[in-house]
């Protein structure tokens, strides 16, 4: 095959760790959802790869990612939900100012 | 197959460049006599009040919302309808059964009247 | 002459054998030959949304008994040409505050998602761009685009205005995807595939009685229903709602980036016929087509002629709906009947009924299931009507 | 040789575009990159002959979550660079640790061997997904609806405008 399995692993990689980077730095709630999609799609590109090179005769990777596909629009709308919900009663979705909890 | 997505990946590049080559090339014959006002917005000189990305109402957000359970639906559902023939009585219920399931949900978001425009 | 030699087919071959001649390798073969199809449906698209524009005025024309255009070329068949030509030389104002390169960006996506459309439509049996697996999921991809294009359109162009219309409309698109979506589902089960030219190649029996607008009406309805909102057409054109939000999302454009919402707004509502064509109404199908593929492409665009004429016709002759209206319309009327239709669809299919027996059931359930649902809606309607009207309701004052 | 070029050069422009995501002050010119990333992505998957995904990529990705993204942004107006910067006084840290992480991976990755073969794409593919929705993996189908129903109630109830 004219690309290596392992050029799409390493893609998948440096999407998954942006989208790692995205969640840790970000200080804007919606900013952090956005990468956790990014992590979910780095995670689909690995799972399509090896369905591609190990296992094509089977549909167990493309089924898998369409579950990840559907898990991600789920989270996605329930996430934003929140989001949405929090600005109402707090007038900010500033992650660093939301702690409540804190006492 | 992937001679198919050749023309659709061809497709796609004439596609996004053309109105573009298009929109520059008028660039070069048209009159250019920008104005404060003519460049204000409403082109008039009339000002808006307050910002304009003002906040929306959650209405927008619901409907939203019911859409993507829907998508999600319709992508389940077409792979299904392609394998259809092959399937037998029992696997067709179990795939009602995944559309009633949604159905509820339609149902649950008209009992809450999220689906009126308010 | 030999009629029947004549072959669409034979076109392509001659230039594959031409390019093979020329020796070049395989891969330089395939990108021209790419090049040349995507080139080939570019300008198709270009003249026809020409062709189109000209048309829709003259018919709107008649209809509502004015004269359409007739100054330019006989008939007026030039004025789209004029107007081209006008809007190319003319000035082009971006708002100083406006979010630049979205702003750019928009229009050329608009246009983008229409030609892409273009690529998956089945001519005749060989005249296809790509004929891919997934071609009708491939067409909801393309639509996709299209909403985020009138997004960022209502977004760039910092006018509030705009900026409602713009989610207005991506509301309204959103919405009536699912209908549309669940009404194409259904020919995808009945013929099993969802290639665009293996659905017309389904619904190949003589003189057209297998064409799923026969077996399956009801689905069609619901179709184009939601394909005159996804063509953002009258009714449902609040996005242009000139007396609530003046023109919508692209009020702020001007020059050539208005000309291109306005060409990928007329070729929106020609690709949504030539869909509807081939999922319902055979497609390429026709008398002699066996004999003479080159018919294929005639009876093709002859069908989606019509289909766009009655677009049309709905557009110059229908009031325009409230966003209330048409928002339940869709949720509380075309979802729940495209959803029983399915059920329906389904389980029919599945108990093994003789050929002409089960075609007769289907349609039978079809014109039930919409019975149905009119008599529901009519009644639920007429209980809005009559109920007891008054200028205040009087409360009882609680202690 | 074509596949390789279209490749690296899709590769360069999804994690430029995700760069653009996790970095863009503007919280709508994040979400769109995150469009560009997600069509990137597309492309990807039709390399990989994966072409049901990569159209359903478009559809939800695209289609419907980036659009309630965008949606959400105007109904929080959460638009950055407004309030303080768009990162938390953490970012060195999560830099490091990202490029980090990644460099642990790629040498990981460039080094194991995997069993991998050469095997055409079966040209029933669709059929093999559709049928095992309702065959092998008829459960994670119908919890999926269940998951699907349960984020539709919980969201509705969240983002409701309470009256009165």
């Amino acid at each position: 095959m004219a690309i290596p399995l392992s050029w799409y692993l390493i893609v998948a990689a440096a999407l998954f760790c942006i989208g790692f980077y995205g969640v840790l730095a970000r200080r804007n709630a919606v900013a952090i959802l956005m990468g956790v999609e990014l992590m979910l799609n780095a995670v689909n590109i690995n799972f399509l790869a090896f369905w591609r090179y190990v296992r094509p005769e089977e549909p167990l990777g493309q089924v898998f990612a369409i579950f990840v596909l559907a898990v991600a629009a789920a989270e996605a709308a329930v996430g934003l939900a929140l989001i949405i919900s929090i600005y109402r009663t707090r007038k900010t979705i500033n992650i660093d100012n939301i702690d409540l909890l804190r006492g | 197959m992937l001679q198919q997505y050749g023309l659709i990946g061809m497709l796609a590049l004439i596609a996004l460049a053309f109105p573009f080559v298009v929109v520059g090339f008028t660039w070069l014959i048209r009159p250019k006599r920008p104005d404060p006002i003519k460049n204000s917005t409403y082109e008039c000189g009339l000002e808006t009040i307050g910002e304009t990305w003002v906040q929306f109402r959650a209405q927008y957000y619901l409907f939203a919302l019911i859409f993507v359970v829907f998508d999600i639906e319709a992508m389940f559902l077409f792979p299904f309808a392609v394998a259809f023939k092959q399937l037998g009585l029992f696997a067709v219920i179990e795939a009602l059964l995944f559309v009633a399931m949604l159905a509820m949900g339609l149902i649950y978001a008209w009992r809450k009247q999220a689906l009126e425009w308010q | 002459m030999d009629l029947s030699s004549i072959d669409l087919r034979a076109i392509g071959a001659w230039f594959h054998g031409l390019l093979i001649s020329s020796g070049m390798s395989q891969t330089g073969i395939h990108v021209i030959e790419a090049l040349v199809g995507a080139l080939l449906l570019l300008i198709f698209g270009l003249t026809l949304v020409i062709f189109l524009i000209w048309l829709e005025r003259k018919l709107a024309g008649r209809i509502q008994d004015r004269l359409g255009p007739n100054r330019v070329g006989p008939y007026g068949l030039l004025q789209t040409v004029a107007d081209a030509l006008k809007l190319l030389t003319k000035e082009d104002v971006t708002p100083l505050d406006a979010d630049r390169v979205p702003y750019n960006l928009a229009p050329g996506l608009a246009v983008f998602h229409v030609i892409m459309a273009l690529a998956v439509i089945p001519f005749s049996n060989r005249v296809i761009g790509a004929d891919i697996n997934v071609g009708v999921l491939y067409l909801m991809a393309v639509g996709a685009i299209g909403s985020m294009a009138a997004l960022m359109a209502g977004w760039a162009s910092n006018n509030k205005y705009a900026l409602i219309g713009g989610f207005r409309v991506v509301a309204q698109l959103l919405s009536y995807e699912i209908p549309l979506v669940l009404a194409m589902i259904i020919p995808v089960m009945v013929s099993g595939t969802m290639r665009m030219n293996g659905l017309a190649v389904a619904q190949g029996s003589i003189f057209g009685f297998g064409w799923f607008v026969w077996t399956l009406p009801l689905a069609f309805l619901i179709f184009f229903v939601a394909s005159l909102a996804e063509g953002e057409r009258a009714p449902f054109d609040l996005l242009e709602a000139e007396s609530e939000i003046v023109a919508g999302y692209n009020i702020e454009y001007s020059g050539m980036k208005f000309a291109w919402f306005f060409l990928a707004f007329f070729m929106n509502s020609w690709v949504l016929a030539a869909i509807g064509t081939t999922i319902f109404f055979g497609g390429w199908q026709g008398p002699f087509v066996d004999q003479l593929p080159a018919l294929g492409v005639i009876y093709f665009l002859g069908k989606t002629m019509i289909l766009f004429f009655v677009q049309a016709w709905v557009r110059a002759t229908f009031p325009r709906l409230r966003i209330d209206q048409m928002m339940s319309f869709c949720w509380k009327f075309l979802v729940p009947m495209a959803l029983v239709l399915f059920a329906a669809v389904a389980i029919i299919l599945k108990l093994n009924l003789p050929q002409p027996l089960e075609a007769i059931t289907l349609l039978v359930a079809n014109v039930a299931i919409l019975l149905t649902g009119v008599t529901l809606l009519g009644r639920t309607q007429r209980k809005a009507l009559y109920a007891p009207k008054r200028a205040f309701t009087p409360t009882i004052p609680r202690l | 040789m074509l596949q390789q070029v279209i490749f690296i050069l899709m590769a360069i422009f999804t994690l430029g575009m995700a760069l653009g995501t996790v970095t863009a002050r503007n919280l709508f010119h994040a979400a769109l990159f995150l469009v560009g990333t997600f069509a990137g992505v597309a492309v990807l998957y039709v390399l990989l002959e994966a072409e049901f995904l990569a159209v359903s990529q478009v559809v939800v990705y695209i289609g419907a979550i980036a659009t309630l993204i965008i949606f959400a942004i105007m109904l929080s107006r959460s638009m950055m660079g407004k309030e303080a910067g768009a990162m938390n006084k953490q970012w060195l840290f999560a830099a490091g640790g990202s490029a980090l992480l990644f460099i642990v991976l790629a040498m990981l990755l460039s080094k194991v061997p995997f069993a991998t073969q050469v095997a055409p794409v079966p040209p029933d593919t669709i059929e093999q997904i559709g049928s095992s929705f309702v065959g092998v993996y008829v459960i994670p189908f119908e919890v999926a609806s269940v998951l699907l129903l349960v984020a539709l109630i919980g969201a509705i109830m969240l983002a409701r405008e309470r009256h009165g």
